[in-house]
């Protein structure tokens, strides 16, 4: 049972690390705020399923600011890139 | 264990690159990303008050003042 | 209904992974926009939806983040997508259909034959 | 020169930290504050969440410190901003017209703008319960005027209910102290009744104190989000 946990968490963390390897290395600036947004989904799917694993309900908070208020950022460097904050 | 020692050192690297970007939007990006690696370490390290407000100032608001001061001075970095 | 929240959850995961390999892997901007906003959406609803479903008291909160990733996702990947096109980013070579361009020409075409 | 200079004065920091952390024991439990926290906490306090009972009824002053010195940094980002220009000629050159934000845009902001201000209620005033609090609550709430204001070009944010509301709640969090003060003898002392654990009017005064630091916060916030914005087509 613990394994089928740890490959699930080791697949959300893949999909981690090659996002943040995009954000590194994309040629302009769009494809490493892609590279972040995509980041910010994907830990808020593996904070909910850390709260699982950690068995603490009250955990799934942090998730929940995050996906309220992840997208902000993102937004705020598209505006500025179409001229408009 | 050895999912805190990678994020330190994806951490860090983001953080050097915030340093060495010439594009302030490019290190406004990399500070972002530094943020949330922080925030998913103090939930790794069982820290959630701090998280939540890790997670509250950093995803929106400091991007967000940070772009509107680039916006007034200049993007590129002399 | 604790295998149904492990089958979800392990479906959920296994798109989040492809969403981060199509951010990697995809030549251009609009195509990782649409690799990371509808794998990674899709991926972290059936993942939270599958928690809910295997701590059924967690199951209102597990929505109520689930119905926010769904507001909001699309708002940054619109955005974004439409500042990327704005400030000139270019397409990939091979890119067949260019609606964006279309529209605007749509738009021209008007104009002259009133003028 | 210069990125040679700055990285030998961090590789000192960074010999120094490991040279001064070197003696301190990794691991070993030498925190009798926290301990004593960890154990009488909840019964002396009657708040589920410990750092909640730190921050506001054992540490309560240093809060107050806190709210403080973000007051002042708000204050002073006011004064700093609106500085009175050099010349009305190039203010007028430089203002330019501003792009709209798409349809998608602008209605998705006016969705989510009460959904958030209502999240940023609920953490506020489940401190005492869950994780988060006051800071963050406020924050989230500035995070609300922050979306509201990128959405909308027109958007603008009348200056007097944020101050009236700021200093409300300044003003309740120092008389309650004062009431503790009359009642129990020390300032900000707990002089309501304790409750029953996991209930939202619990833990005495602590949900009182966090409504007034988290409307404080988001109040200085979103003032600070509103003098950033309304500076910006000025250059």
């Amino acid at each position: 049972m613990t394994a089928l946990w740890l490959l699930f968490l080791s697949l959300g963390a893949a999909g981690v690390a090659l996002c943040l390897a995009r954000a590194a290395a994309g040629p302009t600036t769009p494809d490493r705020v892609v590279g972040v947004d995509g980041t910010v989904t994907i830990s808020i799917a593996l904070m909910v399923l850390l709260s699982s694993f950690f068995d603490r309900q009250i955990y799934m908070d942090v998730a929940l600011v995050y996906a309220v208020l992840g997208f902000i950022g993102v937004l705020a460097v598209a505006r500025y890139m179409e001229r408009g904050v | 264990m050895i999912y805190i020692a990678i994020l330190t050192v994806a951490m860090l690297i983001a953080g050097l690159a915030a340093y060495f970007f010439r594009d302030l939007i490019a290190a406004v990006v990399a500070c972002a990303a530094v943020s949330l690696i922080a925030s998913v370490l103090f939930y790794l390290l069982q820290a959630p008050d701090v998280a939540m407000a890790e997670a509250a100032i950093g995803a929106g608001l400091t991007t967000a003042i940070f772009v509107i001061a680039i916006r007034k001075t200049g993007r590129y970095e002399k | 209904m604790y295998i149904f929240g492990q089958v979800l959850i392990g479906i959920g995961t296994a798109f989040l992974f492809l969403g981060g390999l199509g951010i990697f892997r995809l030549p251009d901007v609009y195509n990782r926009l649409q690799a990371g906003t509808k794998c990674t959406t899709l991926g972290a609803f059936s993942t939270i939806l599958g928690v809910g479903f295997i701590h059924p008291n967690w199951m209102l909160k597990a929505i109520v983040i689930a119905v926010f990733i769904l507001l909001t996702n699309p708002i940054s990947a619109h955005a974004l997508a439409r500042a990327s096109y704005k400030s000139g980013v270019k397409l990939w070579d091979k890119s067949v259909v260019d609606r964006c361009k279309e529209f605007e020409e749509c738009q021209e075409i008007p104009k002259e034959e009133e003028g | 020169m210069r990125a040679f200079v700055s990285f030998s004065v961090l590789a000192l920091i960074v010999v120094g930290l490991a040279l001064s952390l070197s003696h301190v024991p990794f691991g070993k439990d030498r925190m009798q504050v926290a301990n004593y926290y960890l154990d009488h906490g909840v019964a002396d306090t009657g708040a589920t969440n410990l750092v909640t009972a730190v921050v506001l009824n054992y540490r309560a002053l240093d809060t107050l410190g806190e709210v403080t010195v973000l007051f002042i940094a708000s204050l002073g980002l006011g004064v700093f901003l609106s500085w009175p220009k050099k010349k009305e000629g190039t203010q007028e050159e430089g203002k330019r017209e501003l792009p709209e934000a798409s349809l998608i845009v602008r209605r998705g902001s006016q969705f989510l703008f009460p959904l958030i201000i209502l999240f940023g209620g609920y953490i506020f005033l489940h401190g005492h319960l869950t994780p988060g609090g006051g800071f963050q609550g406020g924050s989230v709430i500035a995070s609300a005027f922050l979306l509201m204001f990128l959405g909308n070009n027109a958007y603008r944010l009348r200056h007097t209910p944020l101050t009236v509301t700021e200093s409300l709640a300044g003003i309740t969090f120092v008389v309650v102290g004062l009431i503790g003060l009359g009642v129990g003898g020390y300032f900000l002392n707990n002089f309501l009744p304790k409750g029953s654990m996991f209930s939202l009017f619990s833990a005495g005064v602590i949900p009182i104190l966090y409504s007034a630091i988290g409307l404080k916060v988001g109040a200085e916030l979103s003032g600070i989000v509103a003098n950033m914005f309304e500076s910006r087509s000025e250059r």
